[in-house]
């Protein structure tokens, strides 16, 4: 229970981490400008994973914390995905809607 | 009788946490940040949710005596059922267990002197209340018409009646539940007392730990939707709103996603209580602990993978229809372990006839009726047909009323000489016991096969030939009320009136028997270090039942 | 036949033996598991029972068998329920080709249905038996639930343009049985139901081409006004709309709100249609519109000729036009239900 | 609330008090975690199906705005991060001075965020009756490049071929935009005020390298804020921008 010498982390390294910070900042800024087709939303979200996760490793220690505090960070990360992706999995399995059918409320699909 | 003996006359103790406070009056309530006291708070604001959720059901009942409603305009009906579930769930049933028995055990069955934050533990309660006043006031300006499940576009945009103070109050009462449940991790996780290891943790605390887990998973998630919806609905909005090319669907699952794992919130630390009352009761360990503690964490997780079984005929994919359906199946699974471990540890024990005991089997029996139900509800096929029908009206009260209340009422039998330090009626409170369980299946019973005929839930008027079974539920439900309000009056009765109980009437071996009744007001006179297993009767003299105290076979069989 | 007691509801189409077997299959399971577990307590409750007061249970060895036992044997039953409702599902699920379309809009508090033929009933369907049906299903506003209990089906109706329901089955027996909203959808969501009719495939196609009982007949054509006029969005059967239901209604006294009373003749009906504040029935507000020059002699006549057919239906026993009888309380014709 | 480095009653140590404290932290978290989580997946859901008038409602908000408060908002994770260092070395001066500087940054992007909201009102992009896409290309002032109100117009003209309703779904995307926004910017009002109470506390030395949970834990807190943005930014500014 009491595990922890605490972790002090260097100022230089919290100054570094602002700088990738600062510089994806930047990148995803300018990826945003370019045409990456399907890539595009897959490059914004992985540059903005990557920021938060140096936030989450450096700015709030969860390098440095318990395996505990680490387990916990995971969880949230896991539950927030089953959320995700179980809503996703029924909308991208739906059934393609039958074409050619009027709605009986009178708007046309295609 | 061989019931439990109490053969010693016992001293009410001088001090302790009713009576000892710096603190004079109804400030010593209001500002106390004793866990204890806390219960009792929640225990009194509690009741008076119940105490209007059932007279709203006995007003549903009294209704659907004949097939045109014999009580109230439609709208009125309407109102009666959505304020019913309301009360009854988010702010009676989700509370009950934890909040009252929960937070008055927890810290005392760890060996604790308070949980890890105890102004947190109060702020919870205050934000109970906040919520809970919100909540009074949509019913008393216009009541509340969307169902408890607050369908978008119903509850966002057609609804005439005061639904955004209601979704405020739930969303704020949401708090609440997170707190508790954060408060009752963090306090689990550091505050254990000497020798406490978490293999020795009482499985209330376990089933708790597992209620809480969905506590702070699952009610952010249905707070954000109620808000959502809420802000749809002041200020025009759009995130479900079909016309505005909205999915309400995605309401639907954005509820789901809490409100089913909530009703593990519901139900897990019933589950909890029962595996408190068996194995004191049968004076024997419970059979296979590991299973059951794992079956609690198993059932909050895999009941966080299930949710879309309420989603079945709203068009669903087929492919994800399928998925929820097998999980909610899988889900089935550590329920039947803890049914059957149950049973299991009533054999070759020695089984007392003690109120409890009582409930405990009632709540055994009507759980697996409620909980077998669930298969038929979970099976894709057959839900087409009983999908919002009585059917799943009676699943669900088999569950919470059969189940959770029955073990709600249970524990409060059980630990009741712990919390008051004085014993109620024996008699009288078996005898009530049953009449809750003849009247409960009286009522729900019918429900099954009127749901199978294909009466739709929430209707106000029916067509003439469901009226039979109707009566039959109606006449039930007056049973049923008369099953409640029995304990209600014994129990305060009790508080002045009941034997003196001593610190451990039962005797049961968990370590808030080892304090006073009622415990002081730091729990332990001096920190307990625990050097036992759990539900060990053979190995502990100090239960005055087996002279000597020599091992006589392991706690644990071969575990 | 049903009894009077049923169990289940009839058996209309080809959905409803399956359901119906998975039903008894699933119970059968069910209630050995619930029988077992009860006998077992309630056969060590009597057996076990304490003998003396500080006697303590004997320590039962635990048996990892025992416990993969029953995990394995439930899982394994669970399973088999699992498959066999999926199968039945999915294929509810997936619409033969050869369906006759038929579409459904519900609204608060009614069901429009539009036959193939651009033929459109208020909360009637019907069908012929032993085609496959597909029903499109639209919502105008909240969300609805299409609900056959005879056919052991029902889909939800959701709103908004980009998402609507099908559903799919074969009537197998013909006669009439009852649909019902089953998605709760506001005040009248449990008046919002009506009737299908299952005929047979000749019949069907005589009453879809209007040769048959339909057509020439005047309460017919007038329920179809009565929907086309809006008169139902107004006058609910069961009394609960802005205006008095109005059933039973003919050849009863109403009570005017001056006080008098007034029987509902033909006349009455009449100026009702074309005059309505000229007698205002009591505890309602002058809301009718005038059908003055909004509808054909013919019409109107068809429209009484409708309302006195609805002399036969149950009166409600709040919010009918019907006077009370005698002071009363109640209804004149409430026993007729 | 209480003084420096007591232990409370219901702990035995220290040591487990500021594990409870910290862990308590970590677990709130985790709910706001999946708070925010609803909306986000809202917002997939309907961006997934109405990408053209997500791009178009996209393009109206002022992308360089955007970029400077992030930069201010991650600047603010590092002079919080900074407070935390501080507190843990003993430099009670700059534990103080981080604060104030952490505190300030604040409140610059929550300015910012003020006139970004100002501006969606002028355009009328408010969801409810006024609502109008077209409200700035019909109703230019005299600041508006004249060309880029027509490119405007253009796409906007484009757009609505693939997606008559824009109009519909641009609300969509706006109610998003301000529910997330709001919310956003409700957590760091909250973690303003949160800072104010360190900053007090600090002026009178309470924070050392025995005793920092709160500083730490406040942080953590406000670097979670951050991340909310980190994630908001690109979905809400960034989408479609190239053309
Ligand atoms: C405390 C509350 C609670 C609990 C614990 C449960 C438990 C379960 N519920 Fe229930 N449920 C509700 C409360 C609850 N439910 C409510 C409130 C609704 C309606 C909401 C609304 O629409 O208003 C609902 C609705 C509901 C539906 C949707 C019905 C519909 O609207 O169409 C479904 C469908 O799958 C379902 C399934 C299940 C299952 C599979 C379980 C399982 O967890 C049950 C597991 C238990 C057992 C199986 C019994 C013990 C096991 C044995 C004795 C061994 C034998 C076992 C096997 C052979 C597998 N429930
Ligand atoms: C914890 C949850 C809980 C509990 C305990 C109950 C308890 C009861 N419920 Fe309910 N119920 C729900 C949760 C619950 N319910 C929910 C979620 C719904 C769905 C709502 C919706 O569709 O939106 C529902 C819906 C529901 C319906 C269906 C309405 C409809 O769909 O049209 C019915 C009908 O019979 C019903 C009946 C009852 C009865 C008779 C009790 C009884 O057990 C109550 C007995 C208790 C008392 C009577 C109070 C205590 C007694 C006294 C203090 C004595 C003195 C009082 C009197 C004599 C009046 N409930
Ligand atoms: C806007 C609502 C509205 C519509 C539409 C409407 N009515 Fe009415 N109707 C009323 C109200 C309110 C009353 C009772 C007050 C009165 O007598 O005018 C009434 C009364 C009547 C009565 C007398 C009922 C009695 O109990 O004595 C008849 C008959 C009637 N309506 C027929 C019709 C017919 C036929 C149509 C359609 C062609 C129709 N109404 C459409 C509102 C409506
Ligand atoms: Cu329509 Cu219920
Ligand atoms: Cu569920």
């Amino acid at each position: 229970m009491s595990e922890h010498s605490e972790h002090i982390v260097s100022p230089k390294i919290y100054v570094a981490i602002f700088l990738v910070l600062i510089v994806g900042t930047s990148l995803t800024v300018w990826a945003a400008f370019q045409n990456f087709h399907q890539f595009n939303i897959v490059i914004a979200l992985g540059i903005a994973s990557v920021k938060a996760s140096l936030v989450v490793l450096y700015f709030m220690h969860a390098r440095y914390s318990p395996k505990r505090t680490q387990l916990v960070i995971v969880c949230a990360i896991f539950w927030l995905a089953i959320m995700l992706a179980l809503t996703l999995a029924d909308y991208r399995t739906r059934q393609p809607r039958a074409s050619g059918l009027i709605s009986p409320t009178g708007v046309y699909y295609a | 009788m061989s019931d439990t003996p109490s053969p010693r006359v016992y001293e009410f103790p001088d001090m302790h946490y009713l009576n000892s406070s710096y603190r004079a009056g109804i400030r010593s309530w209001l500002l106390t940040t004793d866990h204890k006291r806390i219960a009792l708070l929640y225990l009194a604001s509690v009741t008076v949710f119940f105490f209007i959720g059932g007279v709203l059901a006995t007003m549903i009942r009294i209704h659907l005596l004949t097939p045109g409603g014999a009580l109230v305009t439609p709208e009125t009906y309407n109102k009666l059922f959505t304020m019913h579930g309301v009360a009854m769930i988010f702010f009676f049933l989700i509370p009950s267990i934890p909040a009252i028995l929960g937070n008055f055990l927890i810290p005392i069955m760890i060996g604790a002197k308070d949980l890890a934050f105890p102004k947190i533990n109060l702020l919870s309660w205050y934000i109970y209340i906040v919520g809970g006043c919100f909540v009074l006031y949509s019913f008393s300006t216009g009541g509340l018409d969307t169902g408890w499940t607050f369908y978008t576009p119903l509850s966002s945009i057609y609804s005439n009646s005061a639904v955004t103070p209601a979704v405020i109050g739930i969303f704020i009462n949401g708090f609440s539940s997170i707190l508790t449940g954060l408060n009752f991790i963090v306090t689990i996780h550091t505050m254990r007392a000497p020798g406490m290891t978490w293999f020795r943790l009482p499985l209330f605390v376990w089933s708790h730990y597992a209620t809480s887990l969905v506590m702070i998973l699952g009610t952010p998630v249905v707070a954000i939707t109620l808000l959502l919806a809420g802000l749809e609905r002041m200020f025009h909005l759009g995130f479900f709103n079909p016309s505005m090319g909205g999915d309400p669907i995605l309401f639907q699952h954005l509820f789901w996603f809490y409100s089913h794992p909530a009703v593990y919130i519901m139900i897990l630390p019933a589950m909890g209580v029962i595996s408190e009352i068996i194995p004191t009761f049968a004076r024997k360990p419970i059979f296979g602990y590991t299973f059951i503690a794992a079956s609690s964490i198993a059932i909050a997780v895999i009941g966080f993978l299930v949710w879309a079984h309420h989603m079945f005929v709203t068009g669903e994919s087929t492919y994800a229809a399928l998925a929820f359906s097998f999980l909610s199946y899988l889900v089935a699974i550590p329920s039947a372990i803890k049914v059957f471990n149950w049973t299991s540890t009533l054999y070759k024990g020695s089984i007392s006839w003690d109120p409890p005991m009582i409930y405990a089997l009632g709540f055994i029996g009507l759980f697996t009726i409620g909980g077998l139900t669930g298969l038929f509800l979970a099976c894709l096929g057959l839900d087409i047909h009983i999908h919002d029908t009585y059917f799943v009206i009676a699943h669900f009260h088999y569950i919470m009323v059969g189940g959770a209340v029955m073990g709600y009422v249970g524990g409060l039998h059980f630990w009741w000489p712990k919390i008051t330090g004085r014993l109620y009626p024996k008699a009288l409170s078996r005898f009530a016991a049953i009449v809750l369980f003849i009247g409960f299946n009286l009522t729900f019973f019918p429900q099954f096969i009127l749901g199978y005929l294909g009466m739709p839930r929430r209707y106000h008027s029916y067509p003439p030939e469901f009226q039979v079974l109707n009566v039959l539920s109606t006449a039930g439900a007056s049973i049923l009320a008369l099953g409640y309000l029995l304990p209600m009056c014994y129990l305060t009765w009790s508080m002045r009136y009941g034997k003196v109980a001593g610190p451990n009437p039962w005797p049961a071996t968990g370590l808030e028997w080892k304090t006073d009744s009622p415990p002081p007001t730091e729990n332990f006179h001096v920190t307990p270090v625990v050097d036992w297993e759990p539900y060990d009767f053979r190995n502990r003299p100090d239960l005055g039942l087996v002279a000597g105290g020599a091992p006589l076979a392991p706690a644990h069989g071969d575990d | 036949m049903q009894s009077q007691l049923p169990l289940y509801p009839e058996q209309a189409s080809n959905f409803a033996p399956p359901i119906d077997a998975l039903m008894i299959f699933i119970t059968s399971i069910c209630v050995f598991f619930a029988a077992g577990i009860t006998i077992a307590i309630v056969y060590f409750f009597f057996k076990y029972r304490r003998k003396t007061p500080d006697d303590v249970g004997i320590v039962t060895r635990e048996d990892s068998r025992l416990e993969a036992a029953w995990i394995v044997v439930p899982m394994i039953l669970a399973m088999v329920m699992f498959s066999w409702g999926a199968v039945v599902y999915v294929d509810y699920r997936h619409t033969p080709s050869d369906t006759l379309d038929i579409y459904v809009v519900g609204k608060q508090w009614m069901w429009k249905v539009q036959q193939p033929n651009g033929l459109k009933e208020i909360n009637e369907l019907h069908v012929p038996v032993g085609r496959n049906i597909r029903l499109i299903l639209a919502s105008e506003d909240v969300i609805h639930d299409f609900f056959i209990p005879a056919f052991r089906v029902k889909m939800d109706v959701i709103p908004g343009n980009n998402h609507y329901n099908t559903m799919w089955f074969r009537p197998t027996k013909p006669g009439r049985y009852h649909f019902f909203c089953s998605q709760y959808c506001g005040t009248n969501h449990a008046i919002m139901g009506g009737w299908v009719t299952v005929m047979e495939p000749t019949d069907y196609a005589a009453w879809l081409s209007g040769s048959g009982a339909g057509g020439a007949n005047p309460v017919v054509a007038g329920e179809k006004l009565f929907a086309e006029k809006a008169c139902v969005t107004c006058h609910l059967a069961n009394g609960t709309g802005r205006a008095p239901s109005l059933n039973g209604l003919y050849g009863a006294q109403v009570l005017l709100a001056g006080g008098t009373t007034v029987t509902a003749d033909e006349a009455y009906i009449r100026e009702s249609i074309l005059q309505p504040n000229a007698k205002i029935v009591a505890r309602y507000e002058p809301l009718m519109p005038s059908y003055q020059g909004q509808l054909t002699e013919e019409q109107i006549l068809a429209l009484t000729a409708y309302i006195k057919s609805l002399q036969s239906q149950p009166v409600p026993v709040q919010g009918a036009g019907v006077a009370p009888a005698g002071g009363g309380e109640t209804a004149p014709a409430t026993e007729k239900r | 609330m209480h003084r420096t480095g007591e232990l409370y009653g219901q702990f035995q140590t220290l040591d487990q008090q500021k594990e409870s404290a910290t862990l308590g932290m970590w677990i709130f978290l985790v709910t706001e975690v999946l708070f925010f989580g609803g909306m986000f997946l809202t917002y997939t859901i309907n961006r997934h199906e109405y990408f053209t008038a997500f791009g178009i409602s996209s393009n109206t908000l002022d992308i360089k705005l955007g970029t400077i408060n992030t930069g201010v908002l991650i600047m603010s994770s590092l002079t919080m991060a900074m407070a935390v260092w501080s507190a843990q070395v003993g430099k009670k001066q700059l534990v103080t001075g981080f604060l104030i500087a952490t505190l300030a940054l604040g409140t610059v992007f929550l300015g910012i965020k003020v006139v970004e909201y100002k501006q969606k009102f002028d355009h009328h992009l408010i969801p409810g009756r006024s609502f109008d896409v077209w409200y700035r290309v019909d109703h230019p002032t005299a600041t508006d490049d004249p060309k880029e109100i027509a490119n405007e117009r253009e796409e906007l003209h484009k757009a609505t071929l693939t997606d008559p309703d824009i109009q519909s779904h641009g609300q969509l995307y706006f109610s998003l935009y301000f529910a997330m926004t709001g919310l956003h910017a409700l957590h760091m009002i909250v973690g303003a005020g949160l800072l104010l109470w360190l900053i007090k506390e600090s002026l009178r030395g309470r924070f050392t390298p025995q005793y920092n949970t709160p500083v730490e834990n406040i942080g953590l807190y406000w670097h979670f804020v951050d991340i909310v943005w980190i994630y908001l930014f690109p979905l809400l500014y960034l989408i479609d921008r190239h053309r």
